[in-house]
């Protein structure tokens, strides 16, 4: 798998730029949503795909913080594009982020990783995010729309509070359903549990798309296999890079060929290993080890 | 189109090095294992605007490596524990020499073994591939064949690894030392002794780090490897020891994230440097440590880099 | 009043430890060279709340230390060479304990010699004072006698130290141990071999400093000991390495700033825990942690620190 | 000389409190000053002592840096004091406390150091300072005149951008005389020239005192001795912490008694290095081995 330079260049980025803070604001208590300015045209950027945000030209903290591409919208304004992050404010790096005052120069490399596979079966999604997990999805949701692909979104979180993004599902033509473990909005209980029943009482969808705690990412796994519906997983793991450089960031996978033959090899980076900034961060359901998560 | 942008070419201080016979257009290298084989950081980096690249470490056999976490921040630097994960030797000629043979720059493949002969087949397999300029070998890892101590830790250990590659090598060979030592001179002139045609350090300084809510290690090997600017100081430290103690040339690593910290281990007697945890910070980090001591040179009226290796002002 | 603001005394974990005898209230010292002699943080600091005070380094004669400039700050670190200037054993005496002798915490006398003989004679001296409740020898330095070489670089030096202090000392001995070896368990074997009754670890990591500019140390003595939260993580990996290694209770020290970093420590087998640069930084650190621990305990259902004490759990 | 913990209180200090940043301005290019509102009463100040300031609670940049106390109005004002730094912008530290903005909590440890010592002759002073040197004299020449001694002040800088506080001084009653290397502002040349030469052409004054680059230092501590006047001069180090702990911010005095005499280490710390931050940062220039410096 040679590949000359300007074949390289083809692939369209990741590229390192700077960027402008347009707008960073509290959208619900502790998660904020941003907006930077690049300069450049950001690429051609897959729903799913992320960016490694640069939170200190300081040494502390050290390394860069992956976050999903929220948006599909407005990265082809005139003179460059608009980035749209949704994210929580969990510790160190999320709250400097949350500090950042419009106009502020914010480094950022991407666009990063696999994005959801679009070689699906036209029909009626189902997009389950929990929590944050709403981040990852609305990109997915846009480009679905566009396709013709009908989209029901479930939403779950702890309380109304962290039920976020409804009317933006809603204004990209997604019919929306709402969990809450505490019952103050919509279904009480777990988001999955709402998935079960609608599996039970609706129509199969084509396909599931989750992004959200671990968890619920494996009981919506156990789902999509009992049913067998094909099932897109959005991951975390720690990284450093991004780049798919570090192989800090892997989970395991089942290895579908033993790692040591010369088939196996010849797909460059490890078989049983996988780097979630590079082969993901959207998996195959069936193809991760649940076991090691 | 390398030196772009300078304005007057007649007062470019020089750059190039030589290490144990590897020309180097400039004396900054991007580190093993935190550059991949190159191509993850193409085209956002020119790459043939670096000094070398050196591979992630290749065994004779892919390995797997340590389950995850592998990573965990720590205050100014992180602790990786990988666990050696790669391709293997053949696949890694097979995949990753085409795209690296494309660019002008000397690639220095990063070897490791379990065993001391696993190290000399290393250095046979990769004699025959020109766009390898040289070895960097690993001898930071444990001994499988004597119960796991670390080659680098034991002088009569790393002196028998070295001169077997250097046995078979065709290419220059630069041991790479631990950092976890009582007293790195002594290791330092048993490779040198073994043959070494130059050293680098530091690799990782072996550390840990717990999750007090859940009471668990955050990395699945419990240990793993701190680097990053946090161990700078501990690594120039043991590169001026290295310096004093051998004649052949040192190459300084650890915690470099910006010119002035490479002219500190240039000044303290590095010929050249190794840029590793910056390239995930930063990216283009090579790039801007390169300009930042071409700049340095310039302003301070030095003709040639080599004129400020060893430089230091010692009291 | 060291424990007003408690609401709920019944429910308020215990926090008192023994280490080799050595009754603590609480299990935060702070670290030898970083608190002087406990006068220099009055009454900023209530003295009566601390687990232990360790003096500065003491030694027979009064030492001058080494010329300026003795500091430097790093990232996330700073490198000191005081040279170990202190008042020596006589003045400590006379002057040093009588405001010492006023509060009811533990008092542990650092001592430090060039020769072995030094050593013994030291903890004669102490002996008389009811106020020093134990010793803590520090055996990171060079052996004048036998040509600079570290005694805690050498088992068998490490172990004959030990031994002549424990022949003369009338208190528990506490043997604090250098980072800058290949391998902590062998050292902490010999020492719990020659009779210590606990260990503390780790003395500060052999580093160096460059400026750039002037290309000059930044340290009259061109080495000096890194300390600070950059150092935490290999402070760790060594205290759970000695902790696996010996029986006698380990002392975690090294880059200790709040009491999540505290933490770390006991659940990786530390009994107690001091704390050094930190007490810089913000002077009633030890305070700070002593109260983020017992907060920690109380939330986590501990009904004592014991039980903390080693609860990582390993994969 | 054994004290009680009652006898520790009545020194007054040091304390460790936050203040709360009242003002932080630019008074010249890279020279600010900052107030700080404090909720106690702050001590006892004496002119030429300083604080700690803390500079990040993350751990970097790690250690505190110290700052003369500027001047000693408002420090008993209702519910507490105002505090007066001015600093010059020279790296990591001092960059961020500029960017620090009204409101902002600042963790402070003073005072700290002995300060002059006011135990002198009756008549006039000269106070010479370089530079930001004139941030510990400014409170030194309040008291002075308060004790009615009569002011020369002296001032020098290498541009008429680094000549500050001279109506400050002015304010406290004192004579101005500044000295800029570029000519761009009175005298053109060395400060310590223009002190020369005052002490040719007037009466001796009773006292010297010096805050400035240690070679101007030097240079007036040699005037001192070669004229016999008494002088007293502050002296900087790198310190770690400020309280006489950690033993890292001495400089060589000269020996008085042999080093390892019992009367000498009777004194309590070194004989031969002392601490700038307990026994200086005001040193008698006599006392000091500059060749050490
Ligand atoms: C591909 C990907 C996409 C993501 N998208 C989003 C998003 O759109 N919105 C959002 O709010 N969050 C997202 N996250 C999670 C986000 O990266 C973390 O919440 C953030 O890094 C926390 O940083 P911190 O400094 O505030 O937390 P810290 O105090 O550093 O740590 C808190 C926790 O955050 C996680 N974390 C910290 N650093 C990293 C890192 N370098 N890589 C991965 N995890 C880390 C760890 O689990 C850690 O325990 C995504 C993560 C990944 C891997
Ligand atoms: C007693 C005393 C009083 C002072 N009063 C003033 C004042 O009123 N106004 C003013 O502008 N400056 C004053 N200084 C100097 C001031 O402390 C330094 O300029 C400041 O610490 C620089 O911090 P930085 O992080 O910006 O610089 P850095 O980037 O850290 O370093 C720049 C230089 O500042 C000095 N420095 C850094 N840290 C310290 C430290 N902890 N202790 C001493 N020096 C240090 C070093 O010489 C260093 O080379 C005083 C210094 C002392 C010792
Ligand atoms: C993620 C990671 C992987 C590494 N892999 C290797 C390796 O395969 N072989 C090797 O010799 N060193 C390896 N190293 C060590 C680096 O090359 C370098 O010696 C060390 O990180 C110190 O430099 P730094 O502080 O600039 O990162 C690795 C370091 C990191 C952070
Ligand atoms: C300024 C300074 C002086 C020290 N002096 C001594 C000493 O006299 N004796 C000793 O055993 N350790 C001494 N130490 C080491 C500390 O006690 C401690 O082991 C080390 O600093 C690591 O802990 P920390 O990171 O919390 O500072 C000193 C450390 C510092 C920073
Ligand atoms: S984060 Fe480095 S390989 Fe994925
Ligand atoms: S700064 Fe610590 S003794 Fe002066």
């Amino acid at each position: 798998m040679s590949c000359s330079p300007s074949e390289g260049k083809e692939r369209g980025g990741p590229y390192l730029v700077y960027g402008t803070l347009r707008k960073n604001s509290e959208v619900a208590p502790s998660y904020h949503k941003m907006r930077i300015r690049t300069p450049i045209p950001y690429g051609d950027i897959g729903p799913g795909q992320f960016l490694m945000v640069r939170i200190s030209e300081e040494p502390f903290p050290l390394l860069r913080r992956p976050f999903s591409i929220h948006s599909l919208r407005n990265l082809r304004i005139k003179d460059g594009s608009d980035i749209e992050i949704l994210y929580k404010v969990v510790g160190k790096g999320t709250n400097l982020m949350a500090s950042w005052r419009r106009g502020k120069r914010i480094n950022i490399l991407g666009p990063l990783g696999n994005g959801f596979s679009l070689s699906i079966k036209m029909g009626t999604q189902f997009l389950i995010a929990g929590g944050i997990g709403v981040a990852g999805l609305f990109a997915l949701s846009q480009v679905m729309k566009s396709q013709g692909h009908k989209c029901l979104v479930f939403i779950g979180g702890k309380t109304k509070e962290d039920i976020l993004c409804v009317d933006e599902f809603q204004g990209a033509g997604a019919e929306v359903h709402v969990a809450t473990e505490d019952g103050g909005m919509g279904f009480r209980g777990m988001i999955t549990d709402m998935v079960e029943s609608f599996l039970q009482n609706r129509p199969k969808p084509s396909g599931l798309f989750a992004c959200g705690p671990v968890d619920m990412l494996k009981t919506i796994a156990e789902i999509a296999k009992s049913q067998s519906i094909p099932c897109q997983v959005s991951l975390e793991s720690m990284m450093a890079c991004g780049l798919g450089a570090c192989l800090g960031c892997v989970i395991r996978t089942k290895a579908k060929l033993p790692l040591r033959s010369a088939k196996a090899t010849s797909q460059g980076w490890g078989v049983s290993f996988n780097r979630v900034c590079k082969e993901g961060p959207i998996f195959d359901s069936e193809e991760v080890d649940w076991r090691g998560i | 189109m390398t030196y772009e942008g300078q304005k007057n070419p007649v007062h470019r201080p020089r750059m190039s090095v030589d290490i144990a016979g590897i020309k180097l257009k400039n004396p900054v290298m991007a580190a093993s294992g935190t550059f991949g084989y190159g191509e993850e950081f193409f085209p956002m980096v020119d790459l043939n605007h670096l000094g070398a690249i050196i591979t992630k470490g290749i065994s004779l056999k892919p390995m797997e490596g340590n389950p995850p976490p592998r990573i965990v921040e720590t205050v100014s630097g992180m602790i990786n524990s990988i666990g050696l994960q790669n391709v293997g030797v053949q696949a890694f000629i097979r995949d990753k020499v085409p795209f690296l043979s494309q660019f002008k720059t000397p690639v220095i493949a990063n070897i490791f073994g379990e065993t001391v002969r696993d190290y000399g087949e290393l250095a046979k397999r990769l004699n025959d591939l020109p766009v390898i300029a040289g070895l960097e070998v690993n001898i930071s890892c444990p001994n499988v064949a004597s119960g796991g101590m670390l080659f680098g830790a034991d002088p009569k250990m790393a002196h028998l690894v070295v001169r077997t590659v250097k046995r078979f090598a065709h290419r220059p060979v630069i041991v790479k030392l631990s950092p976890n030592v009582t007293d790195i001179t002594l290791i330092a002139k048993a490779v040198e002794e073994a043959g070494a045609n130059a050293i680098s350090l530091i690799n990782t300084l072996r550390a840990m780090a717990i999750d007090p809510q859940s009471r668990r290690p955050l990395l699945s090997s419990i240990f793993g490897g701190l680097s990053g600017p946090a161990i700078k100081p501990v690594a120039l430290r043991l590169v001026w020891e290295a310096v004093n103690a051998v004649k052949i040339p040192v190459i300084g690593i650890g915690g470099i994230m910006n010119s002035d910290d490479a002219l500190e281990f240039i000044i303290a007697g590095a010929r050249a440097v190794q840029v590793g945890t910056a390239n995930f910070v930063n990216p283009t980090a090579c790039i801007e440590i390169i300009d930042g001591i071409e700049a340095y040179l310039r302003e301070n009226g030095f003709q040639h880099i080599n004129e400020l290796v060893g430089s230091l002002r010692t009291p």
